[in-house]
């Protein structure tokens, strides 16, 4: 059996590299693809903590659904973000997209 | 758990014969490669620049709009597996729930989005 | 005729569904159709009108002990750990009563805004959505004449109102502080889209940011509020809170700054009041939300939503009087008391030296709320929610009156086509009770309503009721102050009516006002009748010759919202006496003063520090304003240039070179010429260049900001707290 | 219990019983039986997959006025086998420039992410691979797997019509999974579970009495999602050259070939589950799994005959008809579908069977009336965009 | 070690794995493949969880439609974004630091917690997940708002998405 640790500790490791690629990738898309990694270690918690709480208590699951609907949400209108702000400025550069500074 | 080792299993064959065939071909077939026979096919015609062309944002927008109802299914599927003991309320949850999905097709249809052009 | 209970539960939760479908209908279906946009808008208000006339007249107010049988209906809605929190709606006698009012007076909205965005006629020559209309010009019989336009963005209002509305009906329905202040935040959104709806003026962007931002910053103590409550008692359910044990519990836990914890609650509460409720010192914002489209916002944001405000402290009344033991106020208490007092008495005087004709109306009805908010300050519970629904009457009528006026000079306007005539300065109007007699007589007595003329008007019995209550407890502070406001409330009223309808007209534009369309006057009768008759609820018992005629229903019947019926101040002439003394001679004196006034340089009262409403804005424009900007443009402009990241990384080079560097200075330069001369400016000029900007625009660098700040406080929030 | 009612148990307890005799743990056994089982199975599949080669051959020529493959052993029965062989010994080439892993991985995942959905698919009452119950997602699943080794094979060849071509290819997929989800949603309602096995076990009566309509759009997404005629699109040979897979060649080449067909047969498998009882054919499949394995080949076969009647007579759909077609009109059809089922199997629960029947399939014909209807005024207001409107008054003077 | 655990751990590096080749890797739709072995293992994970139906979902919705997504987008926004030039910002090296102590910190947490050793029981016999799945989603007393909400975001999603990236007025519309 493995222990609930494995996965906690499996989704913070995952979650610590998303956020890496969230932080330091230049490439706007990319650090969408790090937020996507993120979110997947969240729900990876959801379902261990299902799997080792009260297996009929459906919580974990539902969220994790749910979070599955907020991912999707984000990555439509993330990309849109990023393939308007590309045709207006001509560029996906997450440092160069600073329009609301100041 | 078991019914998944056996999924895996699927996986492994699945994957162990598509790779087996093309390995074997590889041992199997001469292998004389010269510039003009790995140049890229364009029914005989000098490539002009390379292969990324600009593609239309429509492509988005289909995928965009997939997303959207796949990520529905995903919430109506286990609606539906529960809908025959559950009576008419969970049917109405789950119709207002498609409605208001088609809404945003019908907002999608309406600003002319799902145009090819 | 009465209807069941299940139905009126059902009914109460579908209240609020008509607006808010109207809503969704029109931005995304009819946009395009103005009739249907503004069908399915009126309709939406009729459905919650008649669904709102059925729970209240058709069962609330005929139901036998109401107040211990409220109409009752919640669901689970969020998992909270292993307990539910559930939403539900309650329509309890103060509920309902506010109901009462809040249906008439935004189905009137609906109704009235029909004909003040002129429907029916043609599209201006060079209207641009996002600015007023201009006016058309159309031929006929040969001559070409200007006639009103229709407002460009017109299914958009209709859509805007709609939510609003549904804000409203969320507030009032709702059983939880956590629903209500959703209503109440969608409420907030919709002013300041409202506000701003004519977004190509200038003036209407900024007074719609304005607006958001100072209603946001009582909101946010609201919310702190909101927060320390469901802490406090692990619910935000009215009737789980205003149980006698929560309650004894709460007030006898103390908190900070020597009050309990229900009073700081209640306290936080009261400053998002403050703020939606225009009270002082976060006024500023009603008076410039005249810019919004006249009458309608204005209305809004005077009769119904600001109202919310007072209703929300009305609400938690029990937890404001929670420790309250019935001699000597709680601090809770002193300070609402003050600052209704104050602001009561500060807008009245800023009231009396305005000439626009809205804005008189904005800071009356500042004022007016800060008459309540006095009144709930002295724990005069029903005198308030009385005031609250008599006001909102009166002063919607006042409004829509003052949008008829407008209206009316509009037409002037248009008709000699001079736009240098504001057709909202009072001084441009005089002599209109010919031009637009109803207007004229439902101005009237929403005007003498609203100055409390003695008897015949709503104004007068709730008004008496508040100082009866102060008088009666001894809060004479508190009854001068508002006697005083209450004077000069009759003074600017009369002033106003004067210089609007009565003499002579002071410009042509005046003379060729013309009355409005039944759709802007119908509401207005429909309101007079509701300014006088509502008075007559409350008539105190013991009123000579006319106490006890009617029943004093409404303290009846709104008392029963508390555990225990508060009771009626007794009787007592020198209150009676104020108020008619108030009433009377203020109207006399304004219109003796004003009769006579023949342009704005006749007017003595043109103070300016009145004029310029004691130079708040100013004020806080120095205060809040300028800083925001300075700290913004130096503290965190240039800074980013390098990035932020980049920003640290010169800190620490600078820094190590300028240790060195100080190191060898050290020795070199004199201490004192160095540390205290040179180095207090440098370490100044430095410290500010280094920190120059904080803001790239980078969402990365933010995030790592973010990320940092939170570490750092995780791990001292760990070591600290929990270690 | 004998081999004739139950082979599979019968041969697992024989062989499990060798190898825990031979000293091997009993779970590591069954796995490895599993593993053994699987690989059965698959090699049956491509098999069956080489003799579709031949029968795909012999129908088109039949279709086309020929007599197909029929040198090669009776009927020309030997000709897909030379055909192999003559894969297999071609060269294997991997064009420059291109991006050699993720070329070559994206055959082995087209043809992986069929073979997989045979692990769902019931074969006889006691034969199903895997008996999730979460079956019918599971095919939308495998098929998530397949429109990204498309992908993976258009991008990684560094060839423009590839591109392209794998581009149109997704994007018809994709759109023509909504419809198709809709439709599986059909037979879960009317079954209540999303396993395979349970959806056949419910059909005493074949659900596409009570749902034709949904077996009618489930074949026209199939027949998209597959990117055969008319939605071929993609490979349109005259603009397109042959879609994504335009570098392909030998054996590679061949996993895209026989991974399109086994899909098209596999999903005429699909049809025969979800819409006509599956192995089920008037208890016959009770008498021995074999012949129950039979009924549901010969049910698939002529899902599979369907699809090729369509491919070889219907003319290629321009793209943008097809997309307009799926978003404007199969989408929303299939949803209001799904709605009237739905709302339907709520209301005509618990009255009468033959009601119930006849409640579901007249509203499932009404739908597709006045979808019908639909579509045709809105054809005739194009028509008439275009031509102006029809002179009535002149031919009635003839 | 039992079967499970080695499953686990290979499972686990191979995702951890695919997981830093997607932040670091240079040609964006190799990262975003990588993605989709990453999220491929997450599936596996799932399923090692006995959580099937989140298993089959991530694959459908990750891999069918998401991966496709980004691998379309890194299509329309391809034209500067070769994979020449850094693929990191300046400061990547701090997010690094930054990566590494929220892990820290987390695996600090962890450890502190109690609740850790705690093994799964076994599911219950007939136990049936999406049935479960499907009376939590639609049931007044569970999460039917969640649900129809989500309808109402995916919606918003829907909306926002198609307006900002297909503005007819914003600039070129695609070719």
């Amino acid at each position: 059996m493995v222990p609930l640790s494995w996965y906690l500790i499996f989704a913070a490791a995952l979650f610590s590299i998303g956020l890496f690629g969230v932080l330091s990738r230049r490439n706007a898309i990319a650090i969408l693809l790090g937020v996507e990694l993120m979110l997947n270690s969240v729900n990876i918690n959801l379902a261990a903590f299902w799997r080792y709480g009260n297996v009929m208590d459906m919580t974990g699951q539902v969220f994790a659904i749910i979070v599955f609907a907020v991912a999707a949400a984000e990555v439509a209108v993330g990309l849109a973000l990023v393939i308007s702000v590309y045709r207006r400025r001509n560029t996906v550069v997450a440092d160069e997209i600073d329009m609301m500074k100041w | 758990m078991s019914q998944w080792i056996y999924i895996g299993l699927f996986f492994i064959v699945g994957l162990i014969i598509p790779v087996g065939a093309i390995v074997m071909a590889w041992m199997l077939g001469p292998k004389k490669p010269n510039p003009i026979k790995l140049s890229t096919y364009e029914c005989g015609i000098e490539t002009v620049g390379d292969s990324w062309v600009q593609f239309k944002a429509q492509y988005y927008i289909f995928a965009l709009v997939f997303l959207i109802f796949d990520v529905e299914t995903v919430f109506l599927f286990p609606w539906a597996v529960k809908l025959g003991q559950l009576g008419l309320f969970a049917v109405i949850e789950g119709l207002i729930f498609i409605l208001i999905l088609v809404a945003g097709l019908v907002y999608t249809w309406r600003k002319g989005m799902l145009e090819w052009a | 005729m009465m209807i069941h209970e299940e139905t009126a539960r059902l009914l109460t939760w579908l209240i609020p569904l008509p607006p808010v479908l109207a809503f969704a209908l029109i931005v995304l279906f009819t946009n395009r159709s103005k009739w249907l946009s503004h069908t399915i808008g009126v309709g939406a208000a009729i459905l919650s009108f008649i669904g709102s006339m059925l729970v209240t007249v058709f069962y609330a107010f005929r139901v036998e002990h109401f107040g211990e049988h409220p109409i009752e209906s919640a669901i689970n809605w969020l998992p909270t750990g292993n307990t539910w929190f559930r939403i539900g709606v309650l329509i309890d006698p103060l509920g309902a009563a506010v109901l009462f009012f809040v249906s008439i007076t935004i189905f009137m909205i609906f109704l009235y805004s029909v004909g003040y965005q002129n429907y029916g006629q043609p599209a201006g020559d060079h209207d641009r959505a996002g600015l007023p209309p201009h006016g058309a010009t159309i031929e006929e019989h040969g001559h070409k004449h200007v006639v009103p336009s229709v407002e460009p963005m017109y299914s958009r209002f209709f859509a805007f109102l709609g939510l609003f509305a549904f804000g409203m009906y969320v507030l009032v329905v709702s059983d939880n502080l956590l629903t209500m202040f959703v209503g109440w935040e969608i409420m907030g959104l919709c002013s300041y889209l409202l506000i701003g709806f004519w977004y190509g003026k200038p003036s209407a962007r900024n007074a719609a940011v304005k607006a958001f931002m100072t209603t946001r910053i009582g909101d946010v103590f609201m919310l702190l509020g909101i927060a320390f409550l469901y802490s406090a008692t692990g619910t935000l359910t009215f009737r789980e809170i205003f149980t006698e044990e929560t309650l004894h519990v709460l007030a006898s836990t103390p908190a900070a700054f020597g009050m309990t914890a229900s009073g700081l609650i209640a306290l936080l509460l009261f400053i998002g009041t403050v703020g939606k409720s225009a009270q002082w010192p976060l006024h500023v914002w009603l008076p410039d939300a005249m810019e919004g489209p006249t009458p309608v916002s204005a209305m809004i944001h005077a009769a119904t939503m600001v109202s919310a405000g007072v209703y929300a402290v009305i609400r938690m009344f029990p937890l404001l009087t929670a420790d309250f033991t019935g001699h000597g106020l709680t601090t809770t208490m002193s300070i609402v008391a003050f600052i209704g007092a104050f602001t009561a008495l500060f807008a009245a005087t800023i009231a009396v030296a305005q000439n626009d004709i809205k804005r008189v109306l904005a800071y009356s009805t500042i004022s007016q709320l800060g008459y309540m908010i006095a009144a709930l300050g002295i724990g005069a519970y029903v005198a308030a929610a009385f005031h609250l629904i008599t006001h909102a009457f009166f002063k919607a009528l006042l409004f829509l009156g003052s949008g008829s006026v407008i209206h009316g000079m509009e037409h002037g306007v248009l008709h000699t086509g001079n736009h240098n005539v504001d057709p909202q300065d009072m001084f441009n109007m005089g002599g209109l009770r010919k031009k637009m007699p109803v207007t004229f007589w439902t101005f009237l007595i929403g005007g003498f309503a609203l100055s409390g003329f003695p008897l015949i008007t709503a104004g007068f019995w709730s008004k008496d009721e508040i100082l009866a209550d102060a008088f009666g407890h001894g809060h004479w502070a508190v009854f001068v102050t508002l006697a005083a406001a209450a004077f000069l409330t009759a003074f600017y009223t009369m002033r106003q009516i004067t210089l609007t309808f009565l003499g002579e007209p002071r410009t042509k534009e005046a003379e060729h006002a013309q009355e409005t369309p039944w759709t802007m006057t119908t509401p207005l009768v429909v309101l007079s009748v509701f300014a006088i008759a509502y008075g007559w609820v409350g008539i105190p018992e013991h009123f000579p010759v006319l106490g006890g005629l009617v029943p004093n229903w409404f303290h009846d019947f709104v008392g029963h919202t508390l555990a225990e019926v508060p009771d009626a101040p007794e009787f007592s002439w020198i209150p009676l006496l104020t108020s008619l003394v108030v009433a009377l001679g203020g109207l006399a004196l304004g219109w003796l003063v004003y009769r006579n006034v023949k342009s704005v340089s006749d007017d003595r009262l043109q103070i300016p520090l009145l004029k310029n409403k004691y130079y708040f804005d100013e004020a806080y424009d120095f205060l809040f304003v300028k800083p925001a900007y300075w700290f913004a443009e130096t503290f965190v402009y240039k800074w980013m240039d390098k990035g932020l990241i980049d920003g640290i990384l010169h800190i620490f080079g600078p820094t190590t070179g300028g240790i060195g560097s100080a190191i060898r200075n050290y020795f070199d330069l004199p201490v004192i010429n160095r540390f205290f001369g040179d180095g207090s400016a440098d370490v100044t000029y430095w410290f500010g260049g280094k920190l120059r900007a904080i803001q790239t625009g980078r969402v990365q660098q933010y995030l790592m900001l973010a990320l940092v700040t939170f570490i750092v406080i995780g791990v001292a929030l760990y070591f600290f707290v929990l270690a | 219990m004998s081999f004739w009612n139950d082979p599979l148990k019968v041969a697992a307890d024989w062989l499990m019983g060798i190898l825990t005799g031979w000293g091997m743990p009993e779970i590591a056994a069954q796995i490895l039986i599993g593993f053994l089982g699987i690989l059965l199975l698959i090699s049956v599949l491509m098999v069956l997959d080489i003799f579709l080669v031949w029968v795909e051959r012999k129908v088109v020529a039949r279709f086309q006025d020929r007599i197909g493959p029929n040198r090669l052993g009776p009927f020309g029965l030997i000709q897909p086998f030379a055909d192999i062989i003559k894969l297999m010994i071609k060269e294997d080439t991997t064009p420059g420039g291109a991006d050699k892993v993720v070329y070559n991985l994206a055959p082995m995942l087209s043809m992986m992410s069929v073979l997989i959905l045979w692990a769902v698919v019931p074969l006889a009452p006691t034969m199903l691979g895997v008996d999730l119950n979460i079956g019918v997602l599971y095919i939308i699943a495998a098929g998530a797997i397949g429109t990204l080794s498309i992908i993976m094979a258009g991008w990684a060849s560094n060839n423009k019509f590839a591109l392209i071509g794998a581009f149109r290819q997704v994007a018809v997929m994709v759109s023509f999974e909504v419809p198709m989800l809709a439709t599986l949603l059909i037979p879960t309602i009317l079954t209540g579970s999303m396993g395979t096995g349970a959806i056949i076990e419910k059909q005493d009566i074949w659900f596409f009495w009570l749902a034709p309509l949904g077996a009618v759009i489930f074949l026209i997404a199939a027949i998209a999602e597959l990117g055969r005629a008319p939605f071929d699109m993609a490979e349109g040979e005259s603009e397109l050259v042959s879609g994504y897979n335009i570098e392909y060649s030998g054996m590679k080449f061949g996993m895209f070939y026989a991974g399109e067909l086994l899909h098209a047969f596999t999903f005429g498998g699909f049809l025969a589950i979800m819409f006509f009882g599956g192995y089920r054919f008037f208890g016959l499949e009770l008498v021995s799994p074999f012949l129950a394995i039979a009924v549901l080949l010969f049910k698939a076969f002529i899902g599979y005959w369907l699809i090729m009647w369509v491919k070889y007579t219907l003319l290629r759909i321009r793209i943008d008809h097809m997309l307009a077609f799926n978003w404007k009109f199969l989408t929303p059809l299939a949803f209001v579908l799904l709605m009237v089922v739905a709302l339907m199997n709520a209301l005509l629960a618990g009255t009468p069977t033959w009601l119930y029947i006849v409640g579901m399939f007249l509203s499932n014909v009404l739908v597709a009336w006045g979808a019908l209807e639909v579509a045709r005024s809105y054809s005739r207001r194009e028509r008439e965009k275009v031509e102006g409107p029809k002179p009535v008054v002149e031919t009635a003077q003839h | 070690m039992t079967g499970e655990q080695i499953t686990f751990l290979i499972v686990a590096l191979v995702t951890l794995g695919s997981g830093l080749m997607v932040v670091t890797t240079r040609n964006l739709v190799h990262a975003a493949l990588w993605l989709v072995a990453t999220l491929f293992g997450v599936a596996v994970t799932y399923a090692l969880l006995h959580a099937s139906f989140l298993a089959v979902v991530q694959v459908v919705v990750y891999i069918g439609a998401i991966a496709i997504l980004f691998i379309f987008a890194v299509m329309l926004t391809r034209k500067d974004m070769r994979d020449q030039g850094p693929q990191m910002n300046r400061n990547w090296w701090f997010g690094a630091l930054l990566a590494v102590l929220t892990f820290g910190g987390l695996y600090f947490l962890l450890q502190g917690w109690t609740g850790l050793s705690k093994t799964a029981a076994a599911l219950p016999s007939g136990f049936d997940a999406v049935g479960e799945l499907g009376n939590a989603l639609v049931s007044p007393d569970a999460y039917v708002l969640p649900f129809e909400v989500a309808s109402v975001l995916l919606v918003a999603a829907l909306v926002g998405a198609v307006y900002v990236a297909f503005n007819p007025h914003s600039g070129n519309s695609g070719k």
